[in-house]
């Protein structure tokens, strides 16, 4: 049954994404795609480049324009043998899903005491930094890992992409899968060819360290660990976490990370209000009160709508930004 | 557009036949059963409203005047079908093969009452609409699977200006999914009419905007509704896709037990319409099938059948904590354990 | 063009709705009601009972039922010369409308520079409590307090509610009124039969206290005050902050009375994961972080969905989860 | 369906009139005026490709093929009229009255791109079918002030799938709202064909369910597009309510420059297809009324305003970091303000 898996070991993150979904395709025939130009065109970002033509029209479906009708009907596909993994082609277009995830996706095993369930997996590439149009570029993942029922998964390496993809696909309950579009295409990395799960709640120590915990995830890790870096000329030895799974996300691994260093500066592209980062806040005073030696700082987006393109740089947090707040939480 | 979807009937208010053509359709042993079936949630629907009003059932949405349209819709599906049904469509579901058990205890804030029965029944629909794309992406997996089950999804007139109930039919079309899409426009939504509702005369054309077929039927008249959703049924079965049938009745009473019907329309016009019940009583003495000694039996039947239900429901073991949080996942994440370890801790000191 | 201002002087919180809205229905032309049922029957709660009949069928407009569509239409009707006072019936049904209140009610004046601007109070009754059906009883403010452009506001008394909801009306941006429906009858007080407002914004000292600043708002104000008159009997001092805006919320009282106690317990109705009580947390640990004596604690209800209403009084925070909280942040 | 809904024409694809009734209305003036706003809104189309070819504008959506339809309905509006746009609809704002300069400053991500003019232009709705809805409340306001206003929803096939539409469309319907939906059906959603789209064969038989006048036009036929837009404006103006219309058109080019349209259509169906300028050329040849210096005064005249827009827009001030915080609300909340200081005073330094 299995189709010959792509052979290519350097990837993108985006090709990362794609050879996960036709491992999946080729192993579990229940697994459907589908979203709106997911098929002929292989998604605008190519993420499901030739899956059409390798596993049929029935398979990798073009769907209507209609967010809610995608999520809507995957309910109903995945309740009854289905495994839909849905491309939400912006997360910023999500939002007409809103009501269905919130009120089904996330709900109906609760409901049902288990007796029917919705293994689904929403793809959607966030976040700006590209110089995408207007509502293409939010970062609004709060909104869904405020969702009991749901997963939320955010990969910043093509290696977690491809296993944390097949783990989402594979996980008995409905998993949102972030994709960062600044990250598509900005590295490669070895990949295996084989198929592998990254495991979902586990965070990945970037870089150890000891003076401060820096806590990012998505396309922010790389902003995280080049002030890390330069930290480290300074004197200032940190230590990097991806946090990878935004929920349930890997409350051990913080908690043992700013015990041991004492400070901890979160990065995040969302606006500071509502954002994931008030939660890592929270979970660091239950866990590590004693051990704080600066209050918790966060780098973050403005509490403002995502700008127009020509604005972008400035909301976006930056290495010097992050530094900063790394200077000032270890100077405190 | 109303004469193009004209009001189809096969018998009349006063139950005497007139599609002639379906004469020999109207056998007595569908008649009774319909009758039987119609009464037998009336029994139920009138109880529930009791309980509530005793304080021995939570707000209530109850359905009569509805149940030939309930009734004549259920009865025409088969084991395997799907039921994605609203708050207002527990005649339908107990008619399907819901517990009633489960049922009531539904309306009393229990999550038992959402688990289904082996048939595919799925929890009540309450955001308006919602459960439209649920059947038809359930219909859809049936055709994947190459089986001959349907789904049907149930919603009200005021569902129709919901975004989902559009993106529902629009996807129920282009990828011809055995689905029956039922309306019962009972003309109301909670205290808004119809008229305020929408501009278009029928909710049968609105089928239109899909390619869909569609028929405007007399929800009140059950065989109507029965052969009317035979016909869908069998269509999707053989593979010739979706439809979408407006059954036109009317709720005699309250939206829920929490409102007032007085606020917004005179009870008067429900005291003046014909109840579904008594018209195919009528067609059965026309027929000279109606037997006073049957209808006493069936009385006592449903009585006794729903005060068990009643007694098992005030019997049903006491709200389980534990499921507050046991089925949010799979396996319960870190913290959701640790809050409720820590609940239950504090909870037993 | 007044029309006679209800006369009575004592009042349920829901009660006091109405007389805001009769309020400014008197004083401005260019208010709309528009809502399900909001109009003949007076809306499911009775909150704009008698307002079809005193302003008319083309000022209290009943709709279709279609979330998205009477905010949609009203952003129309606000960019255009009109204040649309929009009722979702329960907050629970607010999704649908999620997208038009998230990329246009709270962006169109950045968008525009503010040559068009969203003058619109989206009402909207929330929180358990009440036996209610599912999903009428979810309490997701966080998913509005982090959506920059909108202000939430979210009353706890009769008096309140008719200030703030003038305030609202007044206001020149978006305002997201929350009621409690477990407080709409709960009580009766005071209301002035005149038009007043109460400032947006200002957060209100329901008691003073030495020991242990409480945070909460709407429902849970009055399980914080239960908890602070039994602690004050254990020889507790609490003060009880009634947060009434949730954004933007009063930073300043916040940061001085837990600077003065050295403790803060938040109480909300929202799950603890991406609930408001996070936000919080963050701003106390910026502006107060020297002069905590103990870990911030939160109370809130479980990372689970509101339950079925059987279940619902082990969801909600009690008194005697709050007293707990409270005792074990005092002895910390 | 498509029988009751055929495609309407007043010129054939080689300009010559088939629709006699009209042969009075097609003055010259008109003629000429819809040619030179469509030969305009090329000259800019083209011009904006060019210059996000060469990385001096983002990301862009070109809409060649397009321009009778855009030209031929904002020409029908009067200046207290609302439009409604997307993203693909600037032929139709620069034609009713939108400032170039502005318009190439929204394609690089300027916000001052999304300030209308005196005119009222709402700016590009980039969610899908989301400004539909807008539009209807636009006009049911000026309807509220007792005006003759209207407003126009631009949009196009692919956005009939979505919930909003329909909400949209609704609320017209019941509220008799003065606004006109128009509709440019170029058969593709990004790469998705109008059959995969929808099961219906038309969209305007999608304003039947709304019980809503509708009609289909040949969207590349200028006059047929105006005389059609002017007649659903005179009847919105003169209280009779919204209109859809379904103007049938095609995109000759890429959905933006960031589409590869070879990867789903063969682009030989675009060079196939006649072209509505040259349509309307042949049109003023036939009648004698096409003149080469005219044509050339019209190349040079939209050439040096184009390029004169092109250097203001590079000369326009820079884009100013105080605008990504000052108009979030009317008064900055504390945070915010804050924010901004803390940011201005680190880049200060
Ligand atoms: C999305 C959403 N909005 C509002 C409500 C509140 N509500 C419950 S029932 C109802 C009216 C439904 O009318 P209709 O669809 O005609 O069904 P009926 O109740 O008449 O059976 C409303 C507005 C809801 N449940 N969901
Ligand atoms: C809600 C939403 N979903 C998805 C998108 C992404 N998207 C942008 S344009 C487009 C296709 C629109 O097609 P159509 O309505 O036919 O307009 P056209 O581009 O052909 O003018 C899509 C899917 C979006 N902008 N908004
Ligand atoms: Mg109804
Ligand atoms: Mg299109």
């Amino acid at each position: 049954m299995a189709t010959p898996i792509n052979r290519q070991t350097e990837m993108t993150l985006v090709q990362a994404v794609t050879d996960a979904l036709r491992t999946k395709l080729s192993e579990d025939e229940t697994t459907l795609v589908l979203g709106e130009d997911v098929g002929k065109n292989g998604g605008v970002f190519r993420a499901t480049d030739g899956l059409q033509e390798e596993f049929g029209e029935d398979r990798i479906v073009d769907t209507p324009l209609s967010e809610a009708g995608i999520v809507g009907t995957s309910i109903g596909l995945a309740i009854n043998g289905f495994k839909p993994i849905v491309e939400i082609q912006f997360l910023g277009f999500i939002y007409p899903a809103y009501e269905q995830i919130m009120t089904h996706v996330s709900r109906i095993r609760m409901r049902t005491m288990g007796r029917y369930s919705v293994p689904m997996v929403i793809r959607a590439p966030y976040g700006a930094g590209i110089r995408a149009p207007e509502i293409h570029s939010d970062s609004t993942e709060a909104l869904f890992t405020s969702m009991p029922g749901l997963k939320v998964v955010c990969p910043a390496t093509p290696y977690d992409a491809k296993g944390l993809l097949i783990a989402a696909i594979e996980d008995p309950d409905p998993v949102l899968f972030l994709e960062s579009m600044r990250s598509y295409r900005s590295f490669k990395e070895v990949v295996p060819s084989e198929s592998y799960t990254v495991e979902i709640g586990k965070a990945r120590c970037v870089s150890e360290g000891t003076d401060v915990t820096l806590i990012a995830w998505g396309a922010m890790v790389q902003v995280a660990q080049k002030a890390a870096t330069v930290a480290q000329e300074r004197g200032i030895s940190c230590e990097v976490l991806d946090l990878r799974t935004l929920y349930p996300f890997d409350r051990e691994t913080i908690a043992a990370s700013v015990q041991k260093t004492g400070r901890a500066v979160i990065v995040h592209e969302a606006a500071a209000m509502g954002g994931l980062g008030n939660d890592l806040v929270t979970l660091i005073n239950d866990t590590a009160f004693l051990y704080l030696r600066a209050p918790i700082a966060r780098v973050t987006g403005f509490d403002v709508p995502v700008p127009l393109f020509a604005l972008e740089d400035h909301y976006i947090p930056t290495p010097e930004r992050v530094l900063a707040t790394i200077q000032r939480t270890v100077e405190f | 557009m109303e004469q193009h979807f004209p009001i189809q009937r096969i018998i009349d208010e006063e139950g005497r036949l007139i599609d002639a053509s379906k004469e020999h359709d109207l056998t007595k042993e569908l008649a009774l059963t319909l009758y039987e079936q119609m009464h037998r949630i009336r029994t139920f629907d009138r109880k529930a409203i009791n309980l509530q009003r005793q304080g021995r059932l939570g707000t209530y949405a109850p359905f009569e005047g509805q149940e030939a349209a309930q009734v004549g819709s259920a009865l025409a599906l088969s084991d395997q079908d799907w039921l994605f049904p609203t708050y207002r469509d527990h005649g339908a579901t107990l008619t399907f093969g819901a517990d009633m058990v489960r049922t009531l205890l539904y309306w009393n804030g229990r999550v038992e009452g959402c688990v289904p029965s082996e048939k595919h029944i799925f929890p009540p629909a309450v955001p308006i609409a919602t459960q439209i794309p649920h059947a038809v992406g359930a219909a859809w997996a049936e055709k994947r699977k190459g089986t001959k089950n349907v789904a049907v999804a149930y919603f009200g007139d005021g569902a129709t200006s919901e975004g989902d109930f559009h993106e529902g039919m629009n996807f129920a079309s282009v990828f011809q999914a055995p689905v029956i899409l039922f309306n019962q426009n009972n003309q109301f939504a909670i205290s808004v009419p119809i008229e305020k509702q929408m501009h278009s005369e029928t909710i049968a054309q609105k089928a239109i905007a899909y390619g869909m077929p569609s028929v405007r039927i007399d929800g009140n008249d059950a065989f109507a509704v029965y052969f009317t959703m035979q016909a869908a049924v069998e269509r999707a079965r053989s593979g010739g896709g979706p439809t979408l049938i407006e059954a036109v009745t009317w709720r005699f009473g309250a939206h829920t037990t929490a409102d007032d019907p007085t606020k917004y329309r005179d009870q008067a016009r429900s005291r003046d319409r014909v109840d579904p019940l008594d018209r195919l009583e009528q067609f059965l003495k026309h027929q000279g099938d109606f037997d006073e000694t049957w209808m006493q039996q069936l009385q006592e039947r449903h009585q006794a059948e729903v005060e068990a239900a009643v007694t098992a429901m005030e019997q049903f073991k006491a709200p389980d904590v534990n499921d507050l949080f046991d089925h949010t996942y799979a396996t319960l994440p870190v913290d959701v354990q640790q809050q409720k370890e820590a609940y239950l801790l504090a909870r037993g000191k």
